[in-house]
């Protein structure tokens, strides 16, 4: 973990309402594994006393990059980032995906930033199977190309169908689950709460591994406040995890869902 | 000219190398940031809350950012004073650094029992009081806000150890320099000022509190003015040290702090936003002397003028 | 769907087409704003704070900018009861929009006083009671957090005259449902909450107080938070309407006050930030009823859930 | 006074540490006086509830532009307006310059930001005088050759020598007007306190008139919440006068200096 004096390399709108934000990142870019993130401090905005988290999309020894969307202060006041300009970040943060188990087949279940949490994950995993990507409309839909390029077979369904099969990403999910062997297939999913738990309920219920990226509002992000918590079962209940710290990647099964 | 300043403060028989601290639940236990945070360097680390009992803590959402500042209501979790000791005191044999334990009661008793737990290890080096803590024996009225639950739980801590105590006041009270002569009068080290202020927010689509406790504690820089009058009136009626905290970002605003009669200062929600700030404000407080010709940051405390 | 929302309140008798007013000494006494703003869409008026005799009040400086905040020790000037009537009162016979005078004194006798001279003209159409002040004669004891000194204020003005008084508390109190409640049993028609809360800051560089006073009020967004906890708490324990205030800057800022309790809301510091905030949350608030199909906007007061 | 969205037209360094911002302003442009100011509310500091005050420099029918120097952090902030961006402002606020009184020659004395301060008046002044300009140095003497153009005999003086004479600027001030008949000289200064309160001595010694234009911390900006006051001599004492509003110019003989 590092705090690290970035540059901005590259800003620009990626598709739809996400951007892509390249930052010159010598220190953190190489250590960061699938599935972790970074905490960025949102320069100029001097009334905001917390960063925010985004997952990293791609990695390098010399730099790295994060999709976002505006969806509040931060994020819109992110959009003033001018390349060049110094941005602090810290990172890599949390635990991310693990392996894939050996002899699994990986399939890996998308919505909103998922893609771009998944896709070092998408890159490192040994066995290309199946990436299914759900989202509202078209435009939610990041980096099909991508995935496929890497060589996985990409199954879209949006909302209002107009890109892939209309549905939620479970409408697609299920059939191709059900044509599978028990045991055969391991889960990394990032989306929606809602998705992750669809995601993890089947999982539990066909008795699969499923890693997932669990999205809380975080303050320090290193494991200091015990802000992002969330119920870890235990052995004779519960108690609370830290997504930043223990997570964000959770197996489905220790993840108490009761909210 | 330029001479290296002194940066020693003592808080009771508890010296300091230099007078920053982090404040309490903003660090964690002391592992969470010392990948980034040379922990020696600082003059004390200060942790999170701790009970005599483990302790759940409260529903999340936990925090809240707010206008230059955040709420929070993480509702102390912890892992009791056992649990403390067994988990992290290991991990500071390899530091150097002062250790000051927060602690917290729902009773007095508990007060009491936790500082006993942490009276014996002698890797504890202070322990610092919280009272902002609703007494769940006295219908939940607040040991910061009733001088008279306030002395009781002072009295009790006092008792049970001859460590440096250090009683963090809450602060909203009309008077707080009745809670500051209080607690020297029960024989506190110290005091600390301030905790976060009682605060609130509505989140107006779903009309629900925006934090499952419903209401939290104010803290970063919008409290800052708030706490540096807190400081400056505990000062003049107190020969005890203050350490201050409330919003300290930079080394002006620890300055700000000393002037205003704080011996040392603590940076808390700080962290969040710049992990490197405790850091930071030491190089900047004693750069700042050195370009003065101040010769101890001890020289500064309650200097202001007017 | 979208039907014109009411937006009318009730503050006592006072009748306000809209739940927005402005923040007493933040729109100075009429004039100043009028060729910003059109003071008959406002809800009502609150202007500076007046006492029975002129006032001088502090050196400067006077102000001064914090995060997300602003400290203030203006210190009352103004021209007393009388001056103001003759200067002022003029003006506001071009207007329709509801008159709220804001009163302070330094002892029971002057608030008694100011309010004998404000009950008289008819275009003064309620009293605003600030009780944030010293009181000279018990030896600066503040009326706004020592409840029998309140309850003698409250008493007394209301003893003056008939016209609605809203009774505007201090902030810095331990449990503000005690003031509150002390109010509405005294006979006020409403409170308001929150005034400015006491606080300080330092110049590093001269060691002295940024305000000439040395300590003033912290207002803006920075205090949000705290008064809409504030406003949540005297909801839960008066019947008589509040009128809420702390760093509104925005009709979202607005409707959560309201959803915590508050009848209607007042607009300070964003005067200065934006001269047309006050306007800007009066179309905020109708416009988010009718998308809501909320008729009234009473409908929404205090219906906090959770 | 109007509320005006203006629009960034220019912004560049002017000389030294100033820079110029000039903004389209069809509202409040043409009514500007000489000597009024405008408050500035700086985009995107959003922990910043206050305005910030500025002379107008030059203004006409669609637009107006200031000089200003960061000393802060809202002018630091400043300098990150982009052009085209929205800038909300106040104006024309403030009581300016009077006219020259028949037959006086009218003497502009200037530092800092008093040289844009007084540019209008300069220009709109039928008799063109002496205007004395000082400064630390070189860097901070604006718009010499603006003045000259004019029509004004401009005198500078630096504290370093750098530029003209060396010393401040009422060493070149004195001699001057000790050659100058009683009554016929009216003075028009901004600057400095120092300098303000120095040139009011002088007026007062020798019977002159001058206008001073004040310099004080402002909240509102507009007359209504007394922050901005100074003391104005009445016949039994004195009272308090708003800068932003009974100002920022008066005459010096009203002014009770006390601090
Ligand atoms: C581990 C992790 C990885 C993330 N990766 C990405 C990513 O790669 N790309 C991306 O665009 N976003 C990502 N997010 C979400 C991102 O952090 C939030 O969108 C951002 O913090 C919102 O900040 P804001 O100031 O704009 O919104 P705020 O003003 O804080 O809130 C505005 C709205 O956003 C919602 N919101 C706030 N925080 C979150 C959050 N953490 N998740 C979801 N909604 C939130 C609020 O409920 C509110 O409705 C990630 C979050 C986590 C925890
Ligand atoms: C009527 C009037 C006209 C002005 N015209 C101009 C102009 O044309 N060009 C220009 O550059 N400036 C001008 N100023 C000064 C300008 O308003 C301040 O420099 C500015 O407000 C400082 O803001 P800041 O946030 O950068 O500084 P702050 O952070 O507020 O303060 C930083 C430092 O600046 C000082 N400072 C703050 N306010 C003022 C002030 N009003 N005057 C002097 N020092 C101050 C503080 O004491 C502090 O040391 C004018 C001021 C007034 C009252
Ligand atoms: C997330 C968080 C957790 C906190 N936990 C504790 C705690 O356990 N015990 C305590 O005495 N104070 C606690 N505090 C209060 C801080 O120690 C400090 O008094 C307060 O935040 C003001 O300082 P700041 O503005 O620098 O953060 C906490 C504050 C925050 C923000
Ligand atoms: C410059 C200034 C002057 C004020 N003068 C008065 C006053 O005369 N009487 C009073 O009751 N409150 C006064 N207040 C307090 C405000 O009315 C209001 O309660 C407070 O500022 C909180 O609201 P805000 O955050 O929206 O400004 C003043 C506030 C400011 C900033
Ligand atoms: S965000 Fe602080 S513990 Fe996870
Ligand atoms: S700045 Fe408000 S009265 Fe002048």
């Amino acid at each position: 973990m590092n705090q690290e004096k970035t540059t901005v390399l590259e800003h620009r709108i990626f598709q739809g309402e996400y951007r892509l934000l390249k930052l010159s990142a010598p220190a953190i870019g190489p250590l960061v594994q699938p599935g972790q993130f970074v905490h960025l401090k949102i320069p100029r905005l001097k009334n905001a006393v917390l960063r925010r988290p985004f997952s990293v999309f791609k990695a390098d020894a010399e730099s790295l990059s994060i999709l976002y969307k505006a969806v509040g202060q931060g994020t819109e006041a992110m959009r003033d980032i001018a390349p060049g300009e110094p941005v602090d970040l810290l990172g890599p943060l949390g635990t991310g995906f693990p392996m894939v188990g050996q002899d699994n087949i990986p399939v890996l279940i998308a919505g909103g930033y998922g893609n771009a949490a998944l896709y070092l994950q998408a890159a490192a995993l040994p066995v290309k199977g199946v990436a299914f990507f759900g989202g509202r409309t078209a435009a939610d839909i990041l980096c099909v190309e991508e995935f496929e390029a890497l060589g996985w077979d990409v199954r879209v369904t949006t909302d209002d169908g107009s890109l892939g099969t209309q549905g939620l990403v479970t409408d697609a999910l299920d059939p191709w689950l059900a044509e599978q062997g028990a045991g055969a297939v391991e889960l990394f999913a990032c989306g929606p709460n809602a998705m992750l738990k669809a995601v993890g309920d089947r999982a539990i219920e066909k008795g699969l591994t499923a890693w997932l990226s669990m999205d809380r509002n975080m303050a320090c992000g290193v494991g200091a406040c015990l802000t992002c918590v969330i119920k870890r079962k235990t052995e004779t209940g519960w108690e609370w995890a830290r997504c930043c710290k223990d997570g964000p990647v959770f197996n489905a099964e220790e993840i108490l869902w009761d909210e | 000219m330029n001479k290296q300043p002194d940066m020693r403060v003592k808080i009771g028989s508890l010296e300091m190398k230099n007078p920053v601290t982090v404040a309490s639940g903003t660090f964690g236990y002391g592992p969470e940031y010392a990948d980034l945070v040379d922990l020696d360097r600082l003059g004390a680390i200060t942790v999170k809350g701790i009970s005599a009992e483990p302790h759940i803590g409260n529903n999340t959402p936990r925090t809240f950012e707010t206008a230059s500042g955040m709420l929070n209501a993480i509702g102390l979790p912890g892992p009791g004073a056992a649990g403390f000791c067994e988990k992290y005191l290991p991990f500071f044999e390899n530091y150097k650094v002062p250790l000051i334990v927060n602690i917290w009661g729902k009773t007095v008793e508990d007060y009491g029992r936790v500082t006993e737990l942490l009276d014996a290890p002698a890797r504890v080096d202070a322990l610092e009081v919280n009272v902002s803590c609703p007494n769940v024996k006295e219908g939940g009225a607040l040991y910061g806000t009733d001088v008279d639950l306030f002395r009781s739980v002072v009295d009790e801590v006092r008792s049970k150890t001859d460590k440096p105590i250090i009683i963090k006041l809450a602060p909203n009270v009309a008077d707080i320099k009745r809670f500051a002569l209080a607690a020297e009068e029960c024989g506190a080290d110290a005091v600390s000022i301030m905790n976060s202020y009682p605060a609130m927010a509505i989140n107006i689509e779903t009309r629900k509190p925006e934090l499952a406790n419903r209401t939290g504690g104010l803290s970063g820089p919008a409290i800052k003015p708030i706490a540096i009058k807190l400081v400056w009136e505990a000062a003049q009626v107190v020969n005890i040290p203050i350490i201050g905290m409330g919003g300290i970002y930079s080394s002006e605003d620890a300055l700000e702090f000393i002037i205003a009669g704080a011996t040392a200062v603590a940076v808390g929600t700080a962290n969040f936003t710049d992990p490197s700030t405790a850091l930071r404000v030491i190089d900047g407080i004693e750069s700042w002397l050195a370009a003065k010709g101040i010769a101890a940051v001890d020289d500064l405390v309650g200097t202001v003028r007017g």
